[in-house]
């Protein structure tokens, strides 16, 4: 082992790094060596939103994919969540296609009682102006992506109430609607029409 | 119970309060009294006549007057009994029976935002059916329904 | 935890339609209720104002809708009434087997409702697939599962097909061995007991002062059902006992609903028994035709008025699968009704919700008004 | 048989697989490669991974199992038309709440709305790697195995609370507090009819518990240390007659309710793995683990990997009964839940504690070995 000698080996250049720009903001000087951004990092608070945010991109990225893509679409449409909940008449005739004789499970659709658990809406019933507010809030709080399906006349277009003063005339005026049923009220089979239609629909989309 | 026995039975502690009874098909009889005489009609109806159970209260616009009507029944008498009093109708107002009859309370919540009736001393008289600050009193008669469409055009325009 | 105010609804599992019941808890016990309704406010007492008198029925089947055949018969007697129209005899008799047979499935309706709400989850099921019986019976003579429009001024719209009556037999013997299945389930429970008995208590006192009927009235105690004490339509001539229970509390509700089902049973044999042995007419003659048609004219010209009708005010009352419905129809003479206002049970039992809730657990909300048997349609209207 | 382990597979793969890359790199690298700590890394996170594998494949299909058990009990079919009989239905559940947005709401602190699913979905999945399922596999000897497995067991209250109360929701909070109540008061019997199980067998490794139910399965003289530990797995896995966490009827959906998407796709795997880790534990302590009784021909004993099958049917099984419970019994209350928990269950682990110890000690436990049904 021989001795280094000083000038065998020539000092490394001091990296700088230099801090974020901040368009309309001067770089100040005399800033500690330590970048700004990883103070940042360090609070966890902070970091955990940041770091959920780069893997939901990373999750957009990899669902826009050939490959991957005909998966996420397979299972979308095979495991419809519906929000539970019951507006009219409709709701019986949902709650009916949920029991034994027509058993809604057979197509992966169960309902769920929290919105954010749901992918589908189904507004089975007539929507009053009193209920279309919460009606908004619960489509907003669930989680794209998210369909809703208009079941029966009175969510369709205000149904034999349309005259009313409290009805809205038709569910499409407060969200958007992907499906819409027939009938007052429609039978459970029209309804599990409905879900494969909108199955299909989602088949068919391009994204 | 008939009218007339209703009366002999009303008459003495209603007075000229009293407007009348009249026979009503399936029931007692129509007992038509005016407004000062609400809460004395009420107590008499369920203390003295037994009629223990208010049923409904309900009200109907006749354009000129508004009239507010309570069906009441009687257990022992298995008989049901309406009470009706005309009011003006710049100046609807009548007791309230929630005091006499607990279960009032809602019907007549919804008797004051359907047909514009307020009831006086009533605990909690606040909309009930219809959303807050509801300023519509869609049972009266000069309350119009129309179709969607031209309530859009209207929307549109405004 | 200190105290709070939850929101049970609008959208809930507890609420089987569209109200909010708005609850003040301390931990886990409740202190305070409020119910707060209108969410279904359809304004069907003003939409009547503007629709003929039969097409008043289609609303009917909409205002309560596990019930629609008893509010079309509550409506139509009133009607009837106010119209100065008597039905004839089989209508009459079909008018009760519609309604009893309504009462089975919503009682039915309601026992899937109510097992769901203690957390039982098979019954659900099986009540579901049940009531679907009853409802194929009234598919084969209305054309319908829910929304009938079955009943017409002065009678009701057509007689029953051929074999309708064997038919109705089978299922009737059908379903008396499932009521005792569905006790097993439920009475059969020691959980079911821990949880139900002694729970949501509305002594007799208390339901006459907030106006409660039905078979929460019967479960305090109180004989007091309207197809005995005054009956309407034909109803006595049926042989039937009122279901009536002591403890007022929600296994004395349980137990008054499913006596119901079975007295229904009993009573339907007997009409189908009737209905077999005397044809005859189901509307009656003195109704203009385009009162009793049975199809719908086309166009407003078919609702033109052939026959001014005398003033007058009809009034009936129901013992609908809830409670005590009332109706007050005012005719005026035209062909609409002046005034229609019902008065829904439903809606003067939620109103003492007050009453049997406060100082009961979060948990005893559900199976409480799981047994109160909330129909908000009607209720709101 | 017996000395072909997962963890000899999982080794022989990583050797087989190194060396091959060995033979064909150069030789300062293929020294390095074959090294054999590297192996024994490479080998270890293969069994890892085989063992997360089998975990997750068996929670799913146990989803399923329930699903379709649940709707026969129900007089319906239950999921049938994803796959052949529905069973690719909870794959398809599963990637769709992958796709979906994670909405965290405005006043949930993230720290803990994050953290506490994650913490829960792994803490039930260390517990995958600690039971053994067959002769071959498992994790080698861990003579304290049953404590282990009890304790990760006992963290899941923490992570439930964690989660609930962070997510700000009234609901999330009520069965939060309801979920900690709960579950600790289930873990004292739990613990107990255990104690009763050790005491007999002698040993708190699984796999002695096991050979040691070589002459009589654990469950005829241990009937009421089964039925203390089934009542308590019920409650610690939040199933009906004790899902009161998650009871539907008055808190929407219990401490979950405002999760959605991957989080909410975490607590519904964790569940399931906890139910089969009970499911698992029942068959390991009472129902003689992998063995099977001796009168059973040998020919359904002794094909390859006899062992983790008839241990996966004795499994499903038991669930099979849990499921049938959560189809017939109605939910109780919170305070009844721990009345019964307090007053009923732990006198009865004591007394079954003591049964145990008297059992031993008058020495008739062979007694259990010479009824046929029972013996091996």
């Amino acid at each position: 082992m021989g001795h280094l000698t000083a000038t065998a080996a020539p000092p490394s250049p001091p990296r700088v790094t230099s801090p974020p720009r901040v368009d309309g903001e001067l770089p100040m000087a005399g800033q500690p060596s330590v970048p700004f951004v990883e103070i940042e990092a360090l609070r966890v608070r902070e970091f955990i939103p940041a770091a959920k945010e780069a893997l939901t991109a990373l999750i957009a990225e990899q669902g826009q994919a050939k490959l991957i893509r005909p998966v996420f679409n397979w299972a979308g449409r095979n495991s419809l969540f519906p929000l539970h909940w019951g507006l009219a008449c409709c709701a019986i005739e949902f709650a009916a296609g949920f029991g034994a004789r027509w058993d809604a499970e057979r197509f992966g659709v169960v309902p769920r009682s929290s919105p954010r658990q749901c992918d589908l809406m189904i507004v089975n019933g007539t929507v009053t102006w009193k209920v279309a507010h919460k009606l908004i809030t619960l489509y907003e709080q669930m989680p794209e992506p998210k369909w809703v399906i208009a079941m029966g006349n009175c969510a369709t277009g205000g149904g034999p109430f349309r005259t009313a003063y409290s009805v809205v005339p038709g569910v499409d005026k407060l969200v958007p609607v992907d499906v819409y049923i027939a009938g007052c009220p429609p039978r459970p089979e029209a309804m599990l029409d409905g879900i494969l239609r909108l199955e299909q629909l989602i088949r068919e989309r391009k994204e | 119970m008939l009218p007339a026995d209703l009366e002999q039975a009303l008459a003495p502690k209603l007075g000229a309060r009293l407007v009348g009874v009249e026979p009503f098909e399936g029931m007692a009889g129509r007992v038509r009294f005016r407004r000062e005489a609400a809460l004395d009609l009420f107590r008499t109806v369920r203390e003295d006549l037994g009629f223990t159970h208010l049923s409904m209260v309900g009200g109907i616009d006749w354009v000129d007057h508004r009239e507010v009507f309570y069906v009441v029944w009687s257990d022992e008498a298995n008989q049901y009994l309406v009470l009706s009093t005309d009011l003006p109708a710049d100046d609807a107002h009548v007791e309230s029976a929630s005091g006499v009859w607990p279960s009032a309370n809602w019907h007549e919540r919804e008797t004051w935002e359907m047909v514009d009736v307020t009831f006086d001393h009533h605990p909690d008289l606040r909309h009930l059916l219809v959303p807050d600050g509801y300023v519509f009193h869609p049972l009266l008669r000069s309350f119009k329904l129309h179709e969607p469409e031209e309530l859009e055009v209207k929307s549109r325009h405004v | 935890m200190s105290e709070m105010w939850i929101n049970m609804g609008p959208q809930h599992p507890m609420t089987h339609g569209l109200w909010n019941l708005r609850v003040r808890i301390d931990g886990e016990t409740v202190l305070d209720v409020d119910p707060e309704m209108g969410y279904l406010h359809r304004g069907i007492e003003k939409i009547s104002e503007d629709r003929h008198y039969n097409e008043v029925i289609t609303l009917m089947d909409r205002t309560c809708y596990v019930a629609g055949l008893a509010w079309e018969h509550l409506y139509i007697i009133a009607a009837e009434k106010a119209l100065r129209i008597q039905p004839p005899e089989r209508a009459d008799y079909l008018r009760m087997m519609c309604e009893e047979f309504q009462r089975i499935g919503s009682h039915l309706m309601w026992y899937a409702a109510f097992v769901q709400d203690i957390g039982l989850m098979s019954p659900f099921l099986y009540g579901m697939r049940d009531r679907d019986l009853v409802l194929d019976l009234f598919q084969s003579y209305t054309g319908a599962r829910m929304t009938y429009e079955y009943m017409r001024v002065g009678g009701v719209r057509n007689d029953l097909p051929p074999g309708f009556t064997d038919q109705a037999r089978k299922v009737l013997d059908w379903l008396i061995p499932r009521f005792k299945e569905y006790d097993q389930l439920c009475l059969g429970s020691d959980i079911f007991h821990k949880r139900c008995d002694h729970l949501g208590v509305l002594s007799a006192s208390d339901c006459i002062r907030h106006g409660v009927t039905g078979p929460m009235l019967r479960s305090a105690g109180v004989k007091r059902d309207l197809r005995k004490n005054r009956p309407y339509s034909l109803y006595k001539d049926v042989d039937f006992d009122v279901a009536v229970a002591d403890g007022a509390d929600v296994t004395a509700r349980y137990l008054v609903r499913m006596e119901e089902m079975r007295q229904s049973v009993r009573i339907l044999r007997q009409v189908v028994d009737w209905l077999d042995a005397h044809p005859g007419p189901v509307m009656a003659e003195t109704v203009p035709r385009w009162m009793g048609a049975p199809y719908a004219p086309v166009g407003r010209e078919g609702y033109l008025l052939k026959r001014q009708y005398p003033k007058g005010v009809g009034f009936s009352s129901i013992e609908e699968p809830h409670g005590e419905a009332q109706a007050y129809v005012v005719n005026e003479g035209g062909e609409h009704p002046y005034r229609v206002k019902f008065r829904s049970p439903v809606f003067a039992n939620l109103s003492a919700a007050r009453t049997y809730l406060v100082g009961y657990h979060v948990a005893d909300i559900p199976p409480i008004m799981g047994s109160v048997d909330v129909c908000v349609g009607e209720c709101d209207r | 048989m017996s000395n072909v382990t997962l963890y000899s597979v999982s080794y022989l793969l990583s050797d087989a697989v190194l060396r091959a890359i060995g033979s064909v790199l150069p030789r300062p690298l293929s020294t390095w490669i074959t090294n054999a700590d590297l192996i024994t890394g490479i080998a270890v996170l293969v069994f890892g991974a085989l063992l997360l594998a089998a975990s997750m494949l068996n929670t799913i299909v146990l989803i399923w199992w329930e699903r379709k058990l649940l709707g026969r009990f129900m007089d319906r079919r239950g999921a049938m038309h994803v796959g052949y009989a529905g069973l690719l239905q909870n794959f398809a559940d599963g990637f769709k709440l992958f796709r979906k947005t994670t909405v965290q709401p405005r006043e949930a602190d993230p720290l803990g709305f994050y953290t506490g699913p994650t913490a829960y979905m792994v803490t039930s999945m260390i517990l995958f790697g600690i039971l053994p399922i067959s002769s071959g596999w498992n994790s080698g000897f861990l003579p304290l195995s049953l404590l282990l497995a009890l304790a990760v067991f006992s963290f899941a209250p923490l992570f439930i609370f964690v989660s609930a109360w962070s997510s700000n929701n009234k609901y999330s909070l009520m069965g939060g507090m309801r979920s900690a109540a709960q579950m600790i008061a289930y873990e004292v019997p739990l613990l107990l009819a255990v104690v009763a199980v050790v005491i007999v067998a002698g040993s708190f490794d699984l796999t002695t518990i096991v050979y040691e139910q070589q002459n009589y399965w654990f469950w005829g003289p241990l009937a009421v240390a089964l039925i203390v530990f089934f009542a308590g797995m019920l409650a610690e896995m939040e199933r009906i007659p004790f899902d009161l966490p998650e009871a539907e009827a008055e808190l929407v959906e219990g401490w979950n309710t405002e999760y959605g998407g991957m989080l909410f796709a975490f607590f519904m795997l964790a569940d399931y793995l906890r139910a089969l880790v009970g499911s698992i534990l029942v068959v390991l302590l009472f129902l003689g683990g992998w063995t099977l009784p001796t009168w059973v021909p040998a020919a359904l004993t002794s094909f390859p990997l006899a062992g983790i099958v008839w241990f996966m049917v004795k499994t499903y099984i038991v669930f099979g009964v849990f499921v049938w419970i959560r189809a017939s019994l109605p939910r109780v209350r919170t305070d009844q839940l721990l009345r019964v928990g307090w007053n009923r269950m732990i006198p009865l682990s004591l007394l079954s504690v003591f049964l145990a110890a008297l059992l031993v000690t008058v020495k008739c436990l062979p007694v259990f070995g010479c009824v046929p049904s029972l013996g091996v």
